[in-house]
């Protein structure tokens, strides 16, 4: 080995290949950023229009980053939404029977997120073991646990809502932190740097990456692929069901069937983000930018009355599709992934 | 022979046909009403739609694919014939409204076909994007509204009967819908091509390796192109028919079907990583679907519980089935290792 | 007609940053066996995939039987009657042997239409030519590495081809089978065949071939008679260096047993295995395939879990029952697979090295510890000489060696006691070769314990200093170093 | 004069279906008459989150008026409680139950319309015989409401009639295909049952095809909601004997109107003529100051179904 041709590989190069995903929707972002500017600049560059948008996107912004997670690994979480909505259905009734008649006390919304992240995590764990433990494909476990969640909390509610909670959750959750910051986003944004952490800073992510590129390899190299199958469903457990307190809030009222949409929605962005459904690759950055992008697309259709609603979804499939044309131009063009026989 | 029944076991067909077979004696001890003929011709005329998307889908998954545009793609399809061929008032038979819905499936699964095939992207990106595309198109660019009058051809179609069965006791009648039999020809026909040609065992041999496949001679791009033509078509006929049995074109109701067709299908034994599968047991597990989707209250599960049963239905159906990999793996089965790999 | 069935001149390949092909040539005349040899990454494989259609070159030009082949496709190539056996066998795990066999047969022929009744008599034809016993209706995913290889030959063989390519075949098969292959392929040429064969076992290229040519780094650097080669003068042409493999001796053997296995079983693979592993000695475990060695290597391992006997690890009874157990007992597995068992080959190198002792450069939160990790990375590389300017390149930039290296590193890493190789140089070319047995024997000094799992006999030969031969399951002898010579091995283990 | 800068919109519950297509020609309507700024922006489907971003969006972009049909209405609250925080004027339908609505205005009243759906059920099953009630999901509120109402109703004035009691609510997920297969399924278990209530605008014309298929035209009957083009072919042959509805195009101009007129500041004061056809002489709901209610409901059935026009 020691006449080696790979010296030609210069890192510079590597660093634009390896990040050239995020710069492609940096790119889309501003063109569209200018294009709003160009034509609305008074409707879409405002701070009130910047700070709903901010408090709008936490909701499938959270659950995303637990998707994302999910496909890193190889699988996908189909389940998100209906986390969210049997935790914030089970929260909202804590909080009525916190508050018999107003007036909520001070621990009650510290107590709801504790309370409400636990019921994720477990709820993901058993996503988890469906996973890991018994081998169900996740598109079906997740599906399977969906549909289940949806119903528990059907059952639970008759299909209703539950509504007139005390003001108080919603006022501080809808409140912006020095008149500014809206609290979801904060909320978002731990969230999002708790996994940036985790991914590049601790060992967890590197194992989760691995794993998702070759499982087999993997479990030679000694990982526990099952126990880190059911951690990573616990934190898109968790997400989700930050995600459902975070509606609860914005609508005041829980309901088994709140955000559907959702659920497309952010294997959408996830998969805009550049997180490959087959496992192994993938970037906090990259989905970050999906959901803000997503976000401001559909907020600046909304800003054009002509304009029917339903171009966004073909805008999005549109710019879905022009992305990854774009990467398929540009990449570097090796050959194709392997696979072993 | 001994041989024989070991490598049943070893299948999941099996399994899943036990599980349709006890789900038919559950309804049937329940209301009584499963195994008459009006039943079971209902049953068979709710399969015609999920059945034609579930041999679409099958297709693409053997390949190591996957599709989620296709009910989207049946939408726009559907919705386009239905609405140009009233605005034009034509008064004519089936065959316009099904060549003109197939030619158009045809161009949007070469949509999807060009990316997937002779671009190479993942499959699951395309279409979903496709699918936003596609209902985008139909929304915006078309304007979709319900559309409750149809084109007496279609209308017709839809309403003739192959046979109508009575039951003697209560009287009931039910239709068995000419769409039936397009079902049953796309599936001989898809039964053929997957296992009599060599386009077929192309599919399959991709699934298993694509770069091999490349190498052994298979025009890999073209075949995944033509199998995404393929599955476009089958989807609009799909569409069309639905529209004609429905007597009516709802553009948007078919949207969200494609997450229920893929668990039907995988639960029929097909490997979500492509390469294994069967058109029996994909029939066998969309079958399920449809049953307990229609079998609700004769089971006399109450409504709001619905998705509990369904939920669990998903959950230990597939559970089973998937059980039988963890065994295959302790005996060093292939299937887990292929799992293990491509996962 | 002339002389030359293939000529490749002049032939010029690149890949994004990587110039594969500086402009190589090559000559084959019909029935001639050809070798073509080279370290790892100098470009045969390229080659080959130009000449079959795979991929096409940048510049120069390819004459089959006197006409020159434009823009092929890998079709077209076996049309013409060019046939490849590749490196991964490209097979198709899902299908059965028997359409493994005629699928190419088949689609070459342009038939549209599957006729199962023929495929079935092509197939038995195929494996009859070279007498492979194997189930036609068996999924090939099920069969053993060697089989898989074999349906691979037989499918390559039954074609009327013209030339045979065959890259690295013999890689994974056992001396037996190799025995089986070389009297076909001098079947073959006695047909008129011509076999271009891709090998780094010297003793392989000197038995078979009559010519032979020699890459280095993608630059034609010499080809003529094989007679005029020998050993000395066939790794300096590939490496340009010169060496020497050194016998192994144990010299700091520990006194207590690192690793001790008591009549050990598992169902279907092996029965009543009883050994011991002091450190400081390199163990040998030979067999010819299926003698049950590899399962052996995974319940070791934990992969496989035996069912009656027990495992002490320094004289303590322990349960393996995960990988984990063996990795925190001091006991790691070098894979006989490394694409699908050993890498994450998309990942960073600098990934593929930590992962095994990843929580060791993590503190309590088990967040990484940067520099430590870094210093890690650095040591590892330049201690197992990781031919990469970064790394964080991708692993699967790297050549087959270094590859095979950065799975040895992985383990050493983590500072194991015990290690257990199963066929540590399987594809390896002599350089690398050369350079894993040199790590293996300084970490014996070093006072690890090392079991060879192999069928490599000079391999076996020059690095163990104990061999155990295993027959269908069971220990049939066990030797030491002063008995242990290919003959005596050979006929055992037969 | 000055209102000609309002920018009022209309936010419907989504925009493909027929109802709110009706709607906006409404609503466009209105504009093409005054001149004024209006306009209906719809989300593509169904789903309470969507509406309430959308409303969000409008109000940070800072509309006059918002006229909006709730998916939900305890979702909204929040977001119209933004809405009317920012000084901007909010005006529902089909949204008795909201708070933070400057008016909202009711065709009728929803227990009003539940049990007129149930007097028409009633009639075509000759006040006897079991029935049950189909919605569109059992989380949807106003088709509950509906469906409540109509069961009180005929406990209180059909004594005859039963609810069938192991089925009382079935759901037919808005989608015609669904309402036909659970309609079968419903005839198959239950021999006996002899109407279903239908409340979503797909559960009629769903349970209508199924009891054509079924051979039962004539035994067993549903009434609901429903458009009347699109319901032509079943009045005319009597599979339904009569729909129930009111126009969504007067109920998109009367939002309008009302809103316009809080805009221009005038006193609300009962009755209320916003000069749209039903809506000529609006009272307040007993007790409340808020719910309007007007006189919008249209029954239609083989003898009327050509004569409105849409
Ligand atoms: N698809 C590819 N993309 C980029 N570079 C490639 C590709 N294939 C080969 N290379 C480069 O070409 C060089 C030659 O590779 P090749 O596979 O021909 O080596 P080889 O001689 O077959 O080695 P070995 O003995 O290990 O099989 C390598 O160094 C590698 O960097
Ligand atoms: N995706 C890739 N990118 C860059 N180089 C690659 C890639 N794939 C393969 N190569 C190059 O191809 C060369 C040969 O790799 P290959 O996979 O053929 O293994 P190998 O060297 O032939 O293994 P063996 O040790 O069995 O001979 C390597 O030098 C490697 O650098
Ligand atoms: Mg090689
Ligand atoms: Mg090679």
């Amino acid at each position: 080995m020691t006449t080696s041709n790979n010296k030609t590989m210069k890192a510079p190069g590597l660093w634009a290949r390896k990040d050239s995903h995020v710069v492609r929707l940096l790119l889309v972002m501003a063109i569209w950023l200018i294009f709003m500017a160009l034509t609305k600049p008074t409707r879409f560059y405002t701070l009130i229009n910047f700070q709903t948008m901010a408090s709008q996107f936490p909701e499938y912004g959270l659950m995303s980053l637990g998707v994302m997670l999910c496909m890193i690994t190889g699988g996908i979480d189909l389940s998100p939404v209906a986390v969210a909505n049997l935790v914030s259905v089970l929260m909202a009734m804590l909080l009525k029977e916190l508050a018999p008649d107003g007036g909520l006390p001070g621990y009650a919304i510290p107590l709801v997120f504790l309370l409400g992240a636990a019921m994720g995590a477990a709820l993901g764990i058993m996503n988890g073991i469906l996973v890991s433990k018994v081998r169900i494909p996740p598109i079906l476990a997740t599906l399977g646990m969906s549909e289940l969640l949806t119903g528990v909390a059907i059952v639970i509610t008759g299909g209703a809502a539950v509504s007139k909670l005390p003001m108080e959750y919603a006022t501080t959750i809808n409140s912006k932190i020095a008149g500014l910051v809206p609290v979801q986003l904060v909320i978002f944004s731990v969230m999002a740097v708790l996994v940036w952490f985790l991914l590049s800073r601790t060992t967890f992510g590197t194992k989760l990456y691995l794993l998702g590129t070759n499982p087999q390899a993997a479990r030679y190299s000694g990982l526990n692929n099952d126990r880190l199958l059911i951690l990573t469903y616990m934190i898109s457990g968790i997400a989700a069901a930050l995600g459902g307190l975070v509606m609860l809030a914005n609508y005041n009222s829980a309901r088994a069937n709140y955000g559907s949409v959702y659920v497309l929605q952010c294997i959408l962005v996830v998969v805009l983000g550049g997180v490959s459904p087959s496992g192994g690759r993938g970037k906090i950055s990259g989905v970050v930018l999906a959901i803000l992008l997503l976000r401001m697309l559909e907020t600046g259709i909304n800003r054009f009355p002509q304009i029917s609603s339903y171009y966004i979804s073909l805008i999005w499939g549109g710019v879905l599709l022009l992305v990854m044309v774009l990467d398929y131009f540009s990449a570097y063009r090796g050959p194709r992934k392997r696979k072993t026989a | 022979m001994q041989k024989n029944l070991k490598k049943l076991t070893k299948r999941s067909e099996p399994y899943i046909f036990l599980v349709v077979l006890a789900l038919c004696l559950l309804i049937e001890v329940r209301s009584g009403q499963f195994f008459t003929a009006n039943n079971l011709v209902d049953i068979a005329s709710a399969m015609v739609v999920p059945g034609l998307f579930a041999i679409g889908t099958f297709m693409v998954i053997v390949s190591g694919g996957i599709d989620v545009s296709f009910p989207a793609l049946a939408s726009l399809t559907s919705y386009a014939t239905t609405k140009i061929l009233l605005d034009a008032g034509y008064t004519g038979g089936i065959w316009l409204p099904i060549l003109m819905s197939m030619a158009m499936g045809a161009l949007l699964g070469a949509f999807n076909g060009v990316f997937i095939g002779f671009l190479g992207l993942p499959a699951m990106i395309v279409t979903l994007g496709s699918s936003s595309v596609f209902k985008g198109l139909m929304q915006g660019a078309l304007n979709s509204v319900q559309l409750t009058v149809i084109p007496k051809g279609m209308q017709s179609f839809g309403t003739s009967a192959l046979f109508v069965a009575t039951n003697p006791v209560s009287g009931l009648t039910s239709r068995m819908p000419l769409g039936f039999l397009v079902f049953a020809a796309v599936l001989i026909l898809s039964f053929f091509i997957m296992r009599y040609t060599f386009f077929g065992r192309g599919i399959y041999a991709i699934g298993g390796n694509e770069v091999s496949a490349h190498r052994a001679g298979f025009h890999t791009k073209r075949t995944k192109f033509l199998l995404y033509v393929f599955v476009g078509m089958t989807a609009s006929l799909a569409g069309l028919i639905r529209t004609c049995m429905m007597q009516q074109n709802h553009p948007t109701n078919m949207l969200g079907m494609e997450m229920n067709i893929i668990a039907g299908v995988v639960l029929g034994g097909t490997a979500i990583t492509g390469g294994a599968g069967s058109l029996t047991g994909c029939m066998l597990g969309t079958l399920l679907i449809v049953i307990v989707e229609n079998s609700m209250i004769l089971i006399g599960i109450p409504t709001i519980w619905k998705s509990v049963f369904v939920g669990a239905l998903i959950i230990i159906g597939t559970g089973i089935s998937a059980y039988q990999v963890v065994r295959a793996n302790r005996t060093g089965g292939f299937k887990s290792r292929i799992r293990e790999v491509k996962a | 007609m002339s002389d030359i069935l293939l000529r490749a001149s002049g032939i010029h390949k690149s890949f994004v940053g990587v110039h594969a092909l500086k402009g190589v040539s090559l000559e084959i005349a019909p029935g001639e066996i050809h070798c073509l040899a080279g370290e790892n990454g100098c470009g045969k494989s390229t080659l080959i995939k130009i000449i079959s259609g795979v991929y096409q070159p940048d510049a120069g030009s390819i004459e089959f039987d006197g006409k020159r082949l434009d823009k092929i496709t890998p079709i077209d190539a076996i049309l013409l009657g060019i046939q490849v056996i590749y490196q991964d066998f490209s097979v198709f795990p899902n299908l059965t042997v028997m359409e493994n066999l005629a699928l190419n047969s088949e689609l070459s022929n342009k038939r549209k239409v599957v006729n199962w009744k023929r495929m079935r008599q092509i197939a038995e034809e195929a494996v009859a030519k070279i007498n492979f016993q194997v189930d036609l209706d068996a999924l090939v995913g099920t069969l053993s590495v060697a089989q898989k290889q074999m349906v691979a030959i037989s499918r390559a063989l039954m074609f009327n081809a013209r030339l045979i390519i065959m890259d690295e075949p013999t890689t994974a098969l056992t001396r037996k089978e190799v025995q089986a292959l070389f009297k076909v392929i001098m079947q073959l040429k006695a047909q008129g065949i011509a076999i271009l064969f891709v090998s780094h076992k010297l003793n392989e290229v000197f038995e078979i071939s009559e010519r032979f040519t020699i890459f280095r780094n993608g630059e034609l650097v010499v080809t003529g008679q094989t007679k005029d080669l020998d050993a000395a003068k066939f790794s300096y042409y590939m490496t340009g260096r010169a060496f020497s493999e050194e016998q192994f001796t144990a010299t700091k053997l520990g006194d207590k047993p690192l690793l001790e296995v008591k009549n050990l079983g598992l169902a279907g693979a092996f029965s009543d295995i009883s050994f011991s592993l002091r450190s400081g000695e390199i163990l040998g475990i030979t067999g010819l395939l299926d003698s049950g060695r590899s399962e052996l290597a995974l319940a070791l391992f934990g992969i496989r879990q035996a069912d009656s006997g027990e495992i002490l690890i320094k004289g303590k009874k322990t349960a393996i029952t995960c990988p984990q157990d063996a990795i925190n007992n001091g006991l790691g597995l070098v894979p006989e697979d490394r694409l699908s068992e050993g890498l994450f080959l998309p990942r960073s190198i600098a990934d593929n090295l930590i992962i095994a002792e990843v929580d060791r450069l993590a503190n309590r939160f088990k967040v990484f510890d940067r520099e430590k990790r870094q210093e890690e990375v650095d040591r590892l590389m330049k201690e197992f000489a990781i031919a990469s300017p970064n790394a964080n390149n991708a692993c699967q930039t790297l050549s087959g060696g270094n590859q095979q290296r950065v799975v040895l590193g992985k383990w050493l890493a983590c500072g194991l006691d015990i290690l257990v190789l199963n066929g540590p140089t399987v594809g390896v070319d002599i350089g690398s070769k050369h350079d894993i047995h040199a790590i293996l024997q300084n970490l014996a000094r070093e006072g690890m314990g090392i079991i060879i799992i192999s069928d490599d006999l000079p391999e076996v030969i020059q690095n163990c200093s104990r061999v155990i031969i295993l027959k269908e399951g069971k220990i049939v002898q066990e030797l030491d170093a002063a008995e242990a010579t290919e003959q005596a091995i050979l006929s055992k283990m037969m | 004069a000055q209102d000609k800068d309002w920018e009022i919109v209309v936010v419907p519950k989504d925009a493909s279906n027929p109802w709110f297509v009706r709607m906006k020609v409404g609503v466009d309507e209105y504009a093409a008459e005054t001149g004024l700024n209006v306009y209906q922006k719809g989300t593509p489907e169904i789903d309470a989150t969507l509406q309430a971003q959308l409303v969000q969006d409008l109000i940070a972009q800072g509309v006059d008026a918002i006229c909006v049909v709730p998916v939900n209405p305890e979702s909204l609250e929040p977001v119209l409680k933004q809405a009317m925080d920012a000084g901007i004027v909010v005006i529902a339908h089909e949204g008795a139950s909201l708070e933070n609505v400057n008016y909202d205005i009711e065709a009728f009243s929803n227990t009003g319309y539940g049990a007129f759906i149930m007097d028409n059920l009633a009639e075509a099953m000759g006040e006897e015989g079991l029935y049950t009630t189909m919605v569109a999901h059992v989380t949807n509120a106003s088709h509950n409401e509906w469906a409540d109402a109509g069961v009180a109703h005929q406990k209180e004035k059909y004594p005859n009639m039963t609810l069938l009691a192991d089925e009382a609510r079935v759901e037919s997920e808005d989608n015609g295909d669904v309402a036909y297969n659970k309609a079968k399924e419903l005839f198959k278990k239950y021999p006996d049952l002899k109407g279903i209530m239908g409340t979503s605008s797909y559960d009629a014309p769903g349970v209508a095809r199924a009891i054509d298929e079924l051979g039962l035209v004539g035994k067993v009957f549903t009434s609901g909601t429903g458009m009347p083009a699109d319901n032509k072919a079943l009045l005319e042959s009597g599979t339904v004997k009569s729909l129930t509805l009111w126009d969504p195009a007067l109920a998109g101009k009367a939002m309008i109107a009302l809103a316009v007129k809080v805009l221009n500041g005038e006193a609300i004061e009962a009755p209320i003529d916003l000069a749209v056809d039903g809506y000529t002489a609006l009272t307040f709901k007993e007790g409340s100051d808020k719910v309007l209610e007007g006189q919008g409901w249209i029954v239609i059935n083989k003898d009327n179904v050509d004569s409105f026009g849409f």
